[in-house]
């Protein structure tokens, strides 16, 4: 299931605390195997995340970043959640216009009971990731791109 | 609806022998009540039970055969069928090929692949779901009131749900409110699922007329003049041997077992040619008399 | 920086899929690691003190642990560098067990992924300032939502302690489904005589504010300053005036009314007392069966009234209550049975719920204590038990044990003997489940005293046979299937979350599990406590729970109240929001996206600036998110810090810099 | 009664192989024995259907190869339908059958007779052929048709066809049944 050691791709995940970053610890605790590509950031909601750590990590080398936070209606924050899902669904369309496939960048929701849930998350994802091979090297024109969208004003 | 509801027509082999009456009535029923059946060509049997107690891949195939030579009709919804073993047979060699591998398997028994299983339903749930009791009602000229007659729907065309997809699978409900809109009085059934010894009459009767007497003797006890089936091998086993199950038991049901729609081309005032009511071993004259002398002397 | 690393060998869970010593050479090589070393047990007692050790010993500005999830043991180690002299927020922590050890199974990828994770922590580190949490008072009120026995017993406990109480109950009465049971095991005592005492302390005591038939509606604030909006529902019924005297309800033409208390065995009037112990013992009205409300007519109870209580026109009402601490106790409810077609799917008369056959065997039912069947009031001689009715059923999405129906199953196995002698009861069982003090002697004494049948097998069908059911189960110690006849059947149906459970969870922001039940805030070691600071649980919310535990945890979450407010004030979390004036150009942004409403606008030389309310912000960081200008940043997830984290997993550098 | 010794007679492969094709994963059962509650065959049995569950999940091949109750489970899905661990349980018998055919199990003959009968049929006819069916049944079983007073009544209703219904593509079907002999097991 994990990809052989050696052959792993770079995945960064950006959790909330509350919900998914508890969906994984309710995984571990179940001793429910995922593959080992994936290093997990902690972020106190999903709301916290900003598109641009997900850009730079794409630009920067990540071969895929995978987003979770809390259900709609269950976020920790009453409403980050639903911040961070419409801030995300910009950032799908940016990858788009930068020539980074966006297949690469997903976002779902996990609660911190769902360690079974989060178990297929990651293992979807995963593979998935593995199916696309590892990102290809961002372009100077690319990278000029990047950096023009990042200074712009949110 | 603008147009008939239309499908291709798979009718089993019982329907060419055992079960002649279902056959007829149910082609008279569709034609009445203006569901358009196209035979499938050439069709071939499906193996039934003895197929996929061999094998399921061959049971599969059996069915695909069928799947394959219903593809050359146009303008069909679906293929329905009178029988629920045909039907289970169809549903599950459909269902089962969604998977991408058993397809394969199964197309690699068979002269012409199938490309697209359609999708099958039971002459049943067509008259349940695409014309309706309310619209059956209405074209009821010989209502069959005073004749209280126990649904029994049989073992597996309602189960599993997952695969049948049609009505409860512990209490269904699509003959009773059929025969309701018939004007005949449904009496509380609740063996309806039960299994009535199946294909088991010839290598082993006596688990038939165990079974089967059980389902005579709740019908009775519930108060019912008749039986509606919907499958041949119940009808055959609670009809054909009921003489035998008497026998065996000591007891003396005299109980018509119908086809339903057999009882709904009755109330539709058919030909009663099609309808085949002289097939029926226990003579149903007297249960049909006898409702219609509590109707009169009701009213 | 001086960084100090520690890899926790977590004794084997850990150690046994990775090479800890190998990670703690990779991280030690890099730039700003001063110390890096593996250690047994990191959060035990030598663990900490090689820490302290190593902070005075090489001089270290802050510490990475990298061991467990730190939404276990971040706030231990917190405790443990500060008490080494570093500022608590000089410490980061690297999950190297539930996200590494426990779900990869090669020992080499293991091992890099920690190396990987632990480096995270360590750039985060290097990014890190000392933050100074600020104190502020607490609001020494609480709430306790749902009035059954749980939240009962905390009411009473917090109130004796000597806080003031706010009690909402969403039905008009409060006792929960303890004040329907008859008797209560292991000692079949009568349940009114435990329950009716505490409920009637409730009434009286002088720091319980009670709100029966009311829900919480919204709830505002944090730990220490809560605001709930309470509704309280319309009864129809002065309750200031009312005096329970219940002439109203005797004389009521509308008599087909639903009795809930009664689970629906019996029908009641428009205008009602759920039960004569009551509390509040008042009256109220059910809308939809009141002759006056629907159709104007008949208007009885309003001459008859001797306090003139009766307010046809009332509307409901809502409270704001400010409290510090709120205990959710809001219970469990049955399972809807009639989902087992093969059981009738509601369809036969004597074939009931276990809280049904309770209300029969209660001597203040609707068939004052003699066991009848409902379909024509014969006395039944065989009773067929039936458990695990909607309980470990994977197929109708309830993998689950209740907990209790074991032991209630053999309670009224017992009393059935005790009220009708002649009588044979058969239970059908999978396993019996009697983990307590008493308590499988219990059900032994149910087999061995009272002469109870236990059958070890489901039951796949029941169906009438004459004025009798057939009980088809199978005997699975015979190996053969059986048939009993039976004139009453109970079903010892499951527990579920309350209903509209979840939704009292949004509104409060704690977690509940896939079927509704709230999740604590760790399962050993804080039962009671939810992550959301200032909520605690009680009883069965949390899962299904007999009454001794429900009362525990009663207790527990009330002394975790009595702690809270033993401090007169609390510490803010200083992981809140910050503004860098210099860059705010008061756009506002930040003002409309903050979920809490923490950021106000104030005026800085002339200029409109944001400026954030610490005490109200709760820290979730959208505000950083939103702002264009990067001015407003969440103390310790600050943009530099996360973007340090993703630039120490990716390997080309960074584009641009927040700086 | 006879002692099993548990390590040793736990064949893995027969699970495995059962597990492979019937999709179900054995180890789901908590012997709640809702299934034989539920089986109208149970009486005839000679080993409920949940206590097939419970030696499949011990490995037991032979007593399961060799017992009659594979052969008289009408697969009514009775079982399937109630699980409360939704396993297929109407499946396990119809794999545990497939497996005793192949390995030359039969143990409730006049069924099996039946059932090949019946498949000749369609084989050789494209479609039943009920009387044919009859008489090589017989035939083969060497039994009196205990059914011969009803054959007056089949007739005379003309339920019973003297000729086979044949169909033009017999060739096809019986193809059907040439080539799946040359398939290879799934699970093998
Ligand atoms: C048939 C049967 C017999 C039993 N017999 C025994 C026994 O003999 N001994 C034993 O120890 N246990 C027994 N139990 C278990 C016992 O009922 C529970 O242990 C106990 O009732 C749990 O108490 P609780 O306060 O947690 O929940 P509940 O009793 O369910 O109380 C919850 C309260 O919260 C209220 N509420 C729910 N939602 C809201 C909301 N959103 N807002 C405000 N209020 C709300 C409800 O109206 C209710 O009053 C039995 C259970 C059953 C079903
Ligand atoms: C093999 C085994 C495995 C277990 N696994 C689990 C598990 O995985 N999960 C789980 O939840 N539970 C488990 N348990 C149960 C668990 O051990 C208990 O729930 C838990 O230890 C109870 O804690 P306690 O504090 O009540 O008692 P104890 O752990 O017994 O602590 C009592 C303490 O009091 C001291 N003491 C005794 N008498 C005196 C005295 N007169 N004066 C002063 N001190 C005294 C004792 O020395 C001891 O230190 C397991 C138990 C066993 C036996
Ligand atoms: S710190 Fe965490 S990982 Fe280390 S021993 Fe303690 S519990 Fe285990
Ligand atoms: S409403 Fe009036 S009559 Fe009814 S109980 Fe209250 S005081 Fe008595
Ligand atoms: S007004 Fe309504 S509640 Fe009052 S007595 Fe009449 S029906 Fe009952
Ligand atoms: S307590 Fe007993 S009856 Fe209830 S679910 Fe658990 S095992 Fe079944
Ligand atoms: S969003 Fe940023 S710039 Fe705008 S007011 Fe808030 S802190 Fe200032
Ligand atoms: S972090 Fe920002 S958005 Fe969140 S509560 Fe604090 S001020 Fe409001
Ligand atoms: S019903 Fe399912 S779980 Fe129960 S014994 Fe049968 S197979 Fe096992
Ligand atoms: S499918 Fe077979 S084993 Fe299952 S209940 Fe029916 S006859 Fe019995």
């Amino acid at each position: 299931m994990s990809a052989a050691p050696g052959n792993e791709l770079r995945i960064i995940g950006f959790l909330c605390n509350w919900c998914s970053y508890g969906g994984a610890d309710t995984a571990g605790v179940g001793r429910m195997t995922q593959p080992t590509d994936l290093r997990i950031i902690r972020v106190p909601c999903s709301g916290r995340i900003d598109p641009l750590f997900v850009l730079k990590a794409l630009v920067n080398g990540a071969d895929g970043v995978l987003v979770s936070g809390c259900h709609p209606r269950d976020c920790h924050y009453a409403e980050g959640n639903f911040y961070a899902r419409r801030r995300l669904e910009v950032l799908k369309r940016f990858l788009q216009v930068l020539g980074i496939d966006e297949r690469r960048f997903e976002y779902t929701w996990v609660s911190a009971s769902e360690g079974q849930r989060w178990q297929e998350v990651v293992q979807k994802f995963t593979e998935r990731i593995h199916e696309l091979g590892p990102a290809p090297k961002i372009t100077p024109d690319q990278m000029a791109m990047a950096e023009t969208m990042a200074a712009q004003p949110r | 609806m603008s147009s008939s509801p239309t499908y291709a027509y798979y009718p089993g082999c019982s329907g060419q022998g055992t079960s002649l009456e279902y056959e007829t009535s149910s082609r008279a029923v569709c034609e009445a009540l203006g569901v358009v059946l196209h035979d499938i060509p050439d069709w071939s049997c499906c193996g039934s039970t003895p197929a996929h107690t061999v094998d399921h891949v061959l049971s599969a195939a059996l069915s695909a055969r069928n799947l394959a030579q219903a593809e050359t009709l146009t303008g069909v919804e679906g293929i329905a069928t009178p029988c629920p073993s045909c039907l289970t047979n169809l549903k599950t060699a459909g269902r089962r090929m969604l998977d991408p591998q058993f397809k394969e398997r199964v197309n690699s028994l068979l002269d012409t692949p199938v490309k697209q299983p359609l999708p099958a339903k039971s002459v049943l749930q067509v008259l349940f779901e695409d014309v309706g009791p309310a619209a059956l009602k209405e074209r009821v000229v010989k209502p069959l009131a005073g004749l209280k007659v126990a649904p029994y729907y049989g073992c597996i065309l309602n189960r599993p749900p997952e695969v049948m997809e049609f009505d409860d699978c512990e209490n269904p409900i699509a003959m009773d409110r059929l025969l309701e809109a018939l004007g005949a009085e449904v009496v509380p059934f609740p063996l309806k699922v039960e299994c009535c010894g199946a294909s088991f009459g010839m290598p082993r009767k006596d688990m038939v007329m165990r079974l089967s007497g059980k389902l005579l003797d709740v019908a009775e006890d519930n108060g019912a003049m008749a039986m509606a089936t919907a499958c041949p091998l119940c009808q055959m086993n609670l009809d054909l041997r009921q003489s035998q199950i008497n026998a065996t038991s000591g007891k003396q049901h005299n109980m018509p077992v119908f086809y339903y729609t057999q009882l709904i081309g009755l109330a539709l005032g058919l030909d009663k040619r099609l309808l085949g009511l002289n097939k029926l071993c226990v003579n149903p004259k007297a249960a049909l008399q006898a409702a219609e002398q509590a109707t009169a002397g009701a009213a | 920086m001086k960084i100090g690393v520690f890899i926790c060998h977590c004794g084997s869970n850990i150690a046994g899929t990775v090479d800890v010593a190998k990670v703690a050479e990779e991280v030690g090589k890099l730039p700003d690691v001063a110390y890096s070393t593996d250690t047994m047990y990191a959060c035990s007692e030598p663990g900490q003190e090689g820490i302290i050790q190593a902070i005075k010993d090489h001089n270290l500005d802050g510490v990475v642990v990298a061991s467990c999830t730190p939404r276990m043991h971040e706030p231990t180690f917190r405790r443990t560098v500060e008490r080494a002299g570093l500022n608590r927020y000089m410490f980061e922590m690297a999950n190297i067990r539930e996200h590494v050890s426990w779900i990869g199974k090669d020992k080499e990828s293991n091992t890099q992924k920690a190396v990987d994770l632990a480096s995270i922590a360590v750039a985060k580190l290097t990014q890190d300032r000392p933050l100074i949490a600020k104190k502020f008072g607490v609001n020494k009120r609480v709430m306790v939502i749902g009035g059954g026995v749980a939240g009962i017993q905390a009411a009473l406990d917090c109130a004796d302690g000597g806080l003031e109480v706010v009690l909402v109950e969403k039905t008009a009465t409060i006792g929960g489904k303890m004040a329907k049971l008859d008797k209560t095991f292991p000692t079949v005592d009568c349940s009114s005589c435990i329950l009716g005492p505490k409920m009637v302390d409730v009434a009286q005591h002088p720091n319980i504010t009670l709100y029966a038939n009311a829900e919480v509606d919204s709830v505002k604030g944090y730990v220490g300053n809560f605001e709930v909006a309470v509704k309280k529902k319309a009864t129809y019924v002065d309750w200031t005036a009312c005096t329970g005297c219940g002439l109203c309800t005797e004389k009521c033409p509308s008599k087909k009314a639903t009795d809930y208390f009664n689970e629906k065995i019996a029908t009641t009037t428009a205008i009602s007392i759920a039960f004569p112990q009551a509390i509040p013992k008042k009256a109220s009205i059910d809308p939809e069966y009141c002759i006056k409300i629907t159709k104007d007519k008949c208007g009885v109870c309003e001459k008859l009234c001797p306090t003139k209580a009766i307010r046809y026109d009332m509307q409901d009402e809502t409270v704001i209550e400010p409290v510090g601490a709120i205990i959710a106790a809001t219970g469990y409810d049955l399972f809807d049975y009639t989902r087992y077609g093969e059981y009738g799917g509601g369809r036969y008369p004597d074939v009931i719920t276990s809280l049904q056959y309770e209300r029969i065997l209660s001597a203040s039912g609707p068939m004052a204590g003699h066991i009848k069947r409902p379909s024509d009031g014969k006395e039944p001689k065989n009773v067929v038990f039936v458990q695990c009715v909607g309980s470990r059923d994977k197929s109708v999405d309830r993998p689950y044990c209740s907990g209790f129906c074991c032991m209630y199953t053999a309670k009224q196995a017992i009393q059935t003997k005790d009220h009708l002698p002649d009588s044979q009861t058969y239970v059908f069982y999978m396993d019996i489940r009697a983990p307590g003090k008493m308590y499988d002697e219990f059900t032994r004494r149910a087999m061995e005293e009272y002469g109870a049948r236990y059958i070890r097998g489901r039951v796949a069908m029941i169906y009438p046979k004459g004025d009798k059911y057939i009980v088809r189960g199978a005997d699975t110690l015979a190996g053969t299937q059986v048939e009993v006849e039976a004139d009453l059947v109970v079903l010892a149906v499951g527990a579920e979350a309350a209903k509209g459970a979840s939704n009292l969870a949004e509104k409060l922001r704690i977690s509940y599990d896939k079927y509704g039940f709230y999740m604590e805030s760790h399962v050993k070691l804080r039962p009671v406590e939810t992550n959301t600071a200032g909520v605690f649980l009680a009883g069965s919310c949390q899962g299904p729970k007999d009454i001794p535990s429900s009362v525990a945890q009663g207790s527990a979450a009330a002394s975790k109240v009595l702690g809270l407010f033993s401090k007169d004030e609390l510490e803010s979390d200083p992981q809140v929001a910050s503004v860098d004036i210099k860059r705010c150009v008061g756009c506002g942004k930040c003002i409309e996206t903050c979920p809490f409403g923490a950021i106000e606008e104030t005026d800085f030389r002339g200029e409109p600036k944001a400026n954030v309310i610490e005490t109200v912000c709760q820290g979730c960081g959208v505000c950083t998110s939103t702002c264009p200008q990067g001015a407003i940043q969440l103390q310790h997830f600050t943009d530099n810090q996360i973007l340090a984290e993703v630039n120490a997993l990716c390997q080309q550098p960074l584009v641009t810099s927040f700086e | 009664m006879h002692t099993i010794n548990l390590t040793e007679s736990f064949d893995g492969d027969f699970v495995r192989k059962i597990e492979c094709e019937s999709e179900q994963n054995v180890s789901l059962c908590y012997q709640c024995g809702n299934c034989t509650a539920g089986c109208p065959y149970t009486f005839a049995y000679d080993i409920p259907v949940s206590q097939v569950m419970r030696l499949l999940q011990a490995g037991q091949k032979r007593t399961l190869l060799s017992c009659k109750s594979l052969w008289l489970c009408a697969t009514c899905e009775s079982c399937t339908t109630r699980c409360p661990n939704n396993i297929d349980v109407a499946r396990i018998m119809d794999v545990l059958r497939h497996e005793a055919r192949r390995q030359g199990y039969g143990s409730e003959r006049s069924v099996k007779v039946f059932w090949d009968t019946f498949l000749d049929s369609v084989k050789r006819h494209g479609r039943v052929f009920e009387m044919g069916l009859a008489v090589e049944y017989i035939a083969r079983t060497g039994r009196f048709w205990t059914d011969l007073e009803l054959g007056p009544a089949m007739l005379s209703k003309g339920k019973l066809a003297f000729k086979p219904h044949s169909i033009q593509g017999q060739a096809e079907v019986e193809k059907i049944f040439e080539r799946f002999q040359q398939q290879k097991e799934q699970c093998a």
